[in-house]
């Protein structure tokens, strides 16, 4: 049977999300030969950075590049968590982060709890790579993409030198993943 | 479904650099442009690959310059484009009719975002599709594509240049923001695999040369500015000979064959897809973005047991009356999803007529127009 | 209004959380280091030394911290 | 009391601009400006174009008018010739003002009208994400310029000058003092003013060139400002890379719109009613 | 005939003076423009006779600047008119879509001659018909109308400014080269005959003032600036305060309301002039300089006893398609003369579908259309 | 032996201008130039805009370009990058350059492009019939100027040079062997050059001023011309009404196309083919 | 009977051919209150002053003010005779100057070669009013307006101080026209 | 064309009298007097004071005088 799966990443300006759909997308269709789109939204004009990035990972065609029933929503802003948890289907994952968010939206899908900024400023030891960890979560839960498309399109699109560093954000991401199965 | 494993072809692209890389592919190798969001991507690109290939890249002032530089570029031989939004395409408009009377090849991509005005700068719509048609003044000829995928984006861009340069005229790439910001897996085609079309040069001598010949087919040889051949453009209203004339039949000649050229040829230039449509019952037509939700609604309609078809408009300009008028036949209705107010839908009727009726979708508040919108009105009608 | 305030004497500086970005602009260009960076936001940690010269305010971009001397 | 909340739209506030911009503290200081001259707000019409800068006046309480990228001045023009006891204040960015919009610019210097123009250059457009500016000195990075900018820049106080400008000045966001100053002259002046601010925009421009963050581009502003008397002095080697602050002109000169009321004053009909009659 | 003898009313005045004249007497006090034929005798006779009422001329450095002035000195509180052809009227289009957006009261003055391009200077036509409608980006509101004789190039533009305050909007007058410069025996109307409309004040205290709110005929009241109203105006999608929006919402709201607001008030707006219709069997419609030609030929067809009748456009866009289809009823056919190649009989064809045939007749060569023409094709027909 | 018909289109002649303008004469200035720099006709490419003067490209046998008006710069610009080895000289008014051009005039300037602009300064806009131009000086007379221009006018070769010319010169039609001098010095500079020609337009400016005839005119130029190094000693009131002539400025500096050529060499691949990757 | 006269003023620019026009329908409107237009074709832009200027009157309303069927054509110079002759009717009247045109084309209609140019230069003493010794000659053959029409038209035209030079120049012409009769 | 050509000794002067449009500024900018104003079109009048100084030619606007000294 043909799938479509729907992501959401949502948050603020300069929190790394648009990066982060565009490697998700890419570990889909470059490594493990999905078809793949990722779109986002701006702020004023082009400056600010995206607020919301989505990726539709599919066998099939892609024709509509836009969520329509979300699988998976990523929040790292309590803002984005009100506003766009009820796009989610009633079988989906919502990932919050523990920091930022403070209170979980009701409804019939899962939602999680995670602490996604603090591993990656204390644990990985850089905040700015939240989204990659993020990116390790997303990977594990969703099972959509393989660990290994991740890593190199990960390695592929990060600046030069900071591949371990990145690499190690998310398997950090991985690791928090597992322990909810 | 093929196996897993890295593809060395397979690229995730967006479809502003999907366009650049065809612009390149196509032989393009001169741009100027002003900024605007959501076609900067366009521009900024170019400026990486341009001086790569021995090509040029130019920021100008404003549109109005980067139109004029393009043109002039490619008069002297150059294949030029230029990248804009509303506000730079509204700016544009006074030197797209001179390219169109002097007979200029050019591509202008016009990256639709919210309109009028200012707008919604990083919100798509399609609301320039008639300003395409009408947005300079006089009667003039012009044609306008509008891609669906990043990879038409490619294609579409390709072909821009091809049409402009075998037909001496502005050539409007139409995307919108959408398919411009959006991130999506491609097989780009390989050079080997393009048709590339360059401007028909004169079989005549330097003397023998009318740069606003009188051809077979509308279109008259072009020839660069610095080949010997040393010819007059203006966009005067001129004689063969590229001379200003004020003489009636001299006039009128000229502007017949001008308008005329493109409908002479309009079966190398309109083209469309159509899905779905052997059985088809209700006939879904649209283009750019909102195709992609109406392919996805045609879809569900399908898997529904409806017999929806989709009948996918690559070019808007000149608008494919007949194809369309030929598909009409055995329909209930047409559905017409746009994001404007119904620019498309108002050709469609005048195509129609009354003979069976179009039903609008409309979407002008920044959001893509849902498959479900589209799905839900199928039912309706089916 | 989420706003801070500290008062010492007749001073009082007042940050206002909700406009405040985090810049850091008061902090560096406080001669008498009074202020600091606390969660991405400037925060008085050092009333007394302040002299009311009101260098952070006239360099705040966002009308983030107003400081009063009675 | 001066009390800047006065002159804002606190309910449109936060600001739109990123954690650091510059244009903030020029915002105050123009209205530090405008308080001291006591201008009744009522009076003031402030207009912009289009960029970062040109969000501006969406957050002060004045007859504000955001307008299309680069015409600021031309519709400033019309309100100043049409309504001449508004106090016209233009806000605009060096894309706005200099690029798109360098003919409305030189030509309302060239008529003298009077306006002030606050000038915010950060050296980049920034609203539509750093591409290369008129004002981007040669050879640093922006989007549209991958390998350094090619192009020469404007000195854009320097050209308002050849054009005709009445008062021309230059500060930056560290001296917001003199900022104040400068803004309050250029509102007195009857005739057409510049106020050009060296502003920091970190996010498109110092980040890609490793300007460091907005202290540090502010600090940065501080040691390469060279007053003009000095600058006078010095070589323009010297002064490569500086940024000469001061009033760079100063004088009084027949301003537009009152040598139209002298034609106005001169032949207008008693009767002010309309001759159809030709 | 009345008796020989000077009259004091009567005058000799062309297109152009008439419609200068028209802008003064209602109560038009700004004008800013750039000089180009045909079009430059409005701003000569304004530079002349502003002073004179304490009004201001300001010739600007560009069209662009221009209009952008007009803009600002509408919402200072005059009433503003730019006048050009067909070149400046491209430049202007990016700011016709801010004063739409903003709803900003303004008239622009379009002497068409012939395009694209420079094309013939100093000849007429007809063909910025479909670019008044579509010229700028985004779906847009306007009015549009078309004087077809000197008294009406000054009743007209009278009639521009009202529609300009009523509905808050930018009011295109098209004239076009023959109009503009003809001088034609006339007898303008006195003041007193006059209905001068003003842009509708707020009733509300300034803390209440809502400058884009939502009114039952759906233009708000306007209040000039420096009245101690102090609101915010801007191109971009805003709210009702003014304020900018990115709410799918409220951008809907605003836009159907915009796009909506001259449909919703069309029996106000919409006009036109039918003669000879009563038993008619052949209709002509026409518009300008065109239907003097149209309604000469139906004079002649009268006289020669075949049934024909005209139906002349004033207002051009909204287009009077109900009006139209109305009197298509019981004609033969219809026959549209305009100096293009058929802008407005496409509109025509929209209209009546399919169900009578819509005859072109259109000239491009710079000359005007012969009424003999006209005659010839009735005949044809009849 | 040189004779002017090599470089002209008899055909076309008579010239469209009316009797006693001055633009045939710079016309003739310019061809003797080129003839003396022995330039290929088929490397020449002129350019002009919209106006009487720029009418001069239809007569001239080579490479020619009539363009929309206030444009001609900007089209030139494109010719020159993308073909630096034509010469590319443009022919332009003053209403064309630097009313509605005003703004592609000086960003020419800034990038100092290697283009040569003849600039026809007659003071007016002749072709539309005499309205008011940025150059009428205060008071003069013209169609929408009834009550005599009240707007300051511009000092255009001022202009390029702050803008950021290589090469600025003012001459007048009846110094026309100076004019020639000039104009072969513009097309010989590397950069942005400027030649700046006071001519007359005895029909629509001269009879509304009551300026006499062409011949009157041309002796007025002859009068007030100043050459720049006497000039230079005079005060501003002994300057009023005056034409400074002479070579304004005369510098060298990196030019826009060679400067891109820079990057094109530095950074092109060796294969010259496209890559579609990224 | 109601009629339309048809006139075309031919020549080159700076003839004064449109404001002779003018004039002529300002006489038939303002002072013989007939119906009137005038309207011309220019040069390139505005500049070169018309090469024909073409007055319309008639007792009814004019709906189209361009001419149809020529009743009165004057040619100041060959060219303009040689092209405009063709829009003669059978029994229009044409009027040529005398020094300018050399050769009067064949047709059915009544052809007169006059000394326009030469009466305004050596009997009123300027050329520049040939215009107006042209109009003289037009009212006095077509007699479709009055003389005093004429005569207060054009004093309310030209500039002042040449009332009296401009109604000789009249008045010549009026004498032409009388010795054809 | 309609060309006249007046000769003396070395010096021909012709006067395309196509092109001619009688501006009179060859005639005035003669030093010498050479040329005068007929029937609209400039004349040659008294070609022997001619120097073929070229002046008339140099400021002709539209190529209509030419001087040749053989
Ligand atoms: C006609 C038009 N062209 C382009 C744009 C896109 N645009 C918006 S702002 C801007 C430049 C802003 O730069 P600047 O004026 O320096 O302001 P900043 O953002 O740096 O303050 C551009 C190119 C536009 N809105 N309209
Ligand atoms: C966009 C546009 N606006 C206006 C015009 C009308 N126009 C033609 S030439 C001209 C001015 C010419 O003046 P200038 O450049 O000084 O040239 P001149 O005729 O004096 O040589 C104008 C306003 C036009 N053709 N196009
Ligand atoms: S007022 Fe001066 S001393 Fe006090 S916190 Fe602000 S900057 Fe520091
Ligand atoms: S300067 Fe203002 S915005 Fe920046 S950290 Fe300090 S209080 Fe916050
Ligand atoms: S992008 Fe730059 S200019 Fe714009 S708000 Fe951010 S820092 Fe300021
Ligand atoms: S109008 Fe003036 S500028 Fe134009 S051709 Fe005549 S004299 Fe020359
Ligand atoms: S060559 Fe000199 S002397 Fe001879 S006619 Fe000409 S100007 Fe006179
Ligand atoms: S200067 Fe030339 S055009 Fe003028 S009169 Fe002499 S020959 Fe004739
Ligand atoms: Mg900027
Ligand atoms: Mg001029």
């Amino acid at each position: 049977m043909s799938f479509r799966y729907e992501v959401r990443l949502s948050g603020e300006g300069g929190q790394g999300l648009v990066l982060a759909g565009k490697i998700f997308a890419e570990a889909a269709a470059i490594y493990d030969n999905l078809n793949a789109t990722q779109s986002q939204s701006y702020g004023p004009e082009a400056r600010g950075g995206a607020s919301r990035s989505e990726v539709i990972i599919s066998d099939e065609d892609i024709d509509y590049p836009k969520a329509v029933h979300i699988d998976l929503l990523l929040a790292l802003t309590q803002e984005s968590c009100d506003r766009y948890h009820h796009d989610l289907k009633a079988d989906g994952v919502l990932i919050a982060d523990k920091t930022m968010v403070s209170k979980l939206p009701e409804g019939p899908f899962k939602s999680y709890f995670l602490p996604i900024i603090e591993t990656a400023r204390d644990q990985v030891g850089k905040q700015l790579v939240a989204n990659i960890v993020a990116l390790g979560i997303i990977a594990g839960i969703s099972k959509i993409v393989s660990e290994n498309a991740m890593i190199n399109a990960i390695e592929a699109r990060v600046p030069k030198g900071t591949e371990e560093l990145n690499r190690r954000a998310f398997l950090a991401g991985v690791e928090i993943a597992k322990k909810l199965a | 479904m093929a196996e897993k494993g890295k593809s060395n072809r397979v690229q995730v692209l967006s479809g502003n650099e999907a366009c650049a890389l065809g612009a390149l592919a196509a032989g393009m190798r001169f741009y100027a442009g002003y900024p605007i969001t959501p076609s900067s991507e366009v521009a900024e690109v170019l400026s990486l690959e341009l001086p790569k290939v021995g090509g040029v890249f130019i920021q100008m002032e404003d549109e109005i310059a980067s139109i004029g530089a393009i043109i002039g570029a490619s008069l002297a031989g150059s294949k030029s484009m230029t990248a804009t939004s509303g506000p730079g395409f509204s700016l544009m408009q006074e030197n797209i009719g001179y390219a169109s009377m002097a007979e200029v090849p050019i591509v202008i991509v016009n990256v639709m975002r919210g309109g009028p005005s200012t707008g919604l700068p990083t919100m798509p719509a399609q609301a320039d599709i008639m300003q395409a048609r009408w947005g300079t003044h006089g009667d003039h000829p012009v044609i306008a594509l509008a891609p669906y995928s990043v990879r038409e984006a490619f294609t579409l861009t390709v072909r821009a240049f091809n049409l402009a340069e075998s037909f001496r005229t502005p050539v409007v790439l139409l995307m919108d923001e959408i398919l411009g910001h959006v991130n999506e897996k491609v097989v780009l085609p390989l050079p080997q695999e393009l048709e590339i079309v360059d401007r028909v040069r004169p079989q005549v001598s330097p003397q023998d040369y009318l740069p606003y010949a009188f051809t077979k087919n509308g279109v008259p040889p072009m020839v660069s500015f610095g080949e010997g051949y040393r010819y007059h453009v203006t966009g005067l209203a001129h004689d063969e000979s590229g001379f200003p004339t004020n003489q009636p039949e001299k006039i009128e000649r000229l502007l017949l064959r001008l308008n005329g050229k493109l409908e002479k040829n309009r079966e190398n230039i309109v083209d469309f897809q159509v899905d779905d449509f052997d059985d088809a019952q209700v006939g879904v037509i649209s283009y750019g973005s909102s195709a992609r939700a109406a392919r996805h609604a045609v879809r569900l309609a399908r898997e529904a047991g409806i017999k929806a078809g989709l009948f996918r408009l690559k070019t808007i300009w000149p608008f494919a009356d007949q194809e369309i008028e030929a598909h009409t036949k055995h329909l209930k209705a047409w559905i017409v999803p746009e994001m404007n107010l119904g620019q498309i839908a108002h050709e469609v009727e005048w195509v129609v007529g009354r003979s069976i009726p179009v039903h609008r979708i409309n979407r002008i508040d920044g959001n893509p127009i849902n498959p479900l919108e589209i799905m839900a009105k199928i039912k309706e009608i089916a | 209004m989420n706003e801070k305030v500290a008062v010492a004497g007749k001073i009082e500086i007042r940050i206002n959380e909700a406009w405040c970005k985090g810049c850091a602009i008061c902090v560096e260009f406080c001669p008498q280091d009074v202020l600091v960076m606390e969660n991405g936001v400037a925060q008085v940690c050092n009333l007394e030394a302040c002299t009311a010269c009101g260098l952070c305010e006239l360099r705040c971009p966002d009308f983030a911290i107003t400081v009063k001397k009675g | 009391m001066f009390d800047y909340e006065t002159y804002l739209r606190t309910s449109k506030m936060p600001l739109i601009w990123c954690a650091g911009c510059g244009d903030g503290i020029v915002l105050k200081a123009m209205l530090r400006a405008i308080h001291k001259l006591g201008l009744e707000k009522d009076k003031i019409c402030m207009v912009s174009g289009i960029g970062c800068s040109s969000r501006l006046t969406g957050y002060v309480d004045f007859n504000t008018l955001h307008t299309t990228h680069g015409r600021a001045i031309t519709f400033a023009t019309g309100i100043k010739m049409a309504r001449p006891e508004l106090h016209v204040i233009v806000v605009t960015g060096d894309g706005d003002a200099t690029a798109i919009g360098g003919n409305h610019y030189i030509h309302a210097a060239r008529r003298n009208i009077d306006l002030t123009v606050i000038l915010f250059n950060n050296n980049i457009y920034g609203m539509t994400g750093g591409q290369v500016s008129p004002t981007t000195p040669l050879g640093k990075f922006a989007s549209t310029a991958p390998y350094g900018n090619f192009e020469n820049s404007f000195n854009i106080s320097g050209l308002a000058l050849a054009a005709g400008a009445s008062f021309v000045a230059r500060s930056t966001v560290y001296h917001a003092t003199q900022l104040e100053k400068y803004v309050e002259k250029a509102i007195l002046k009857k005739g057409f003013s510049v106020v050009e601010v060296i502003t920091q925009c970190p996010t498109t421009y110092g980040r890609r060139n490793r300007e460091g963050t907005a202290v540090d581009m502010m600090l940065a502003q501080k040691e390469n400002s060279i007053p003009v008397s000095r600058a006078r002095t010095m070589s323009e080697e010297e002064l490569e890379g500086k940024i000469v602050t001061g009033i760079l002109v100063d004088t009084e000169k027949p301003e537009c719109r009152s040598e139209y009321q002298k034609i106005i004053d001169r032949f207008s009909q008693p009767t002010g009613s309309v001759e159809t009659k030709r």
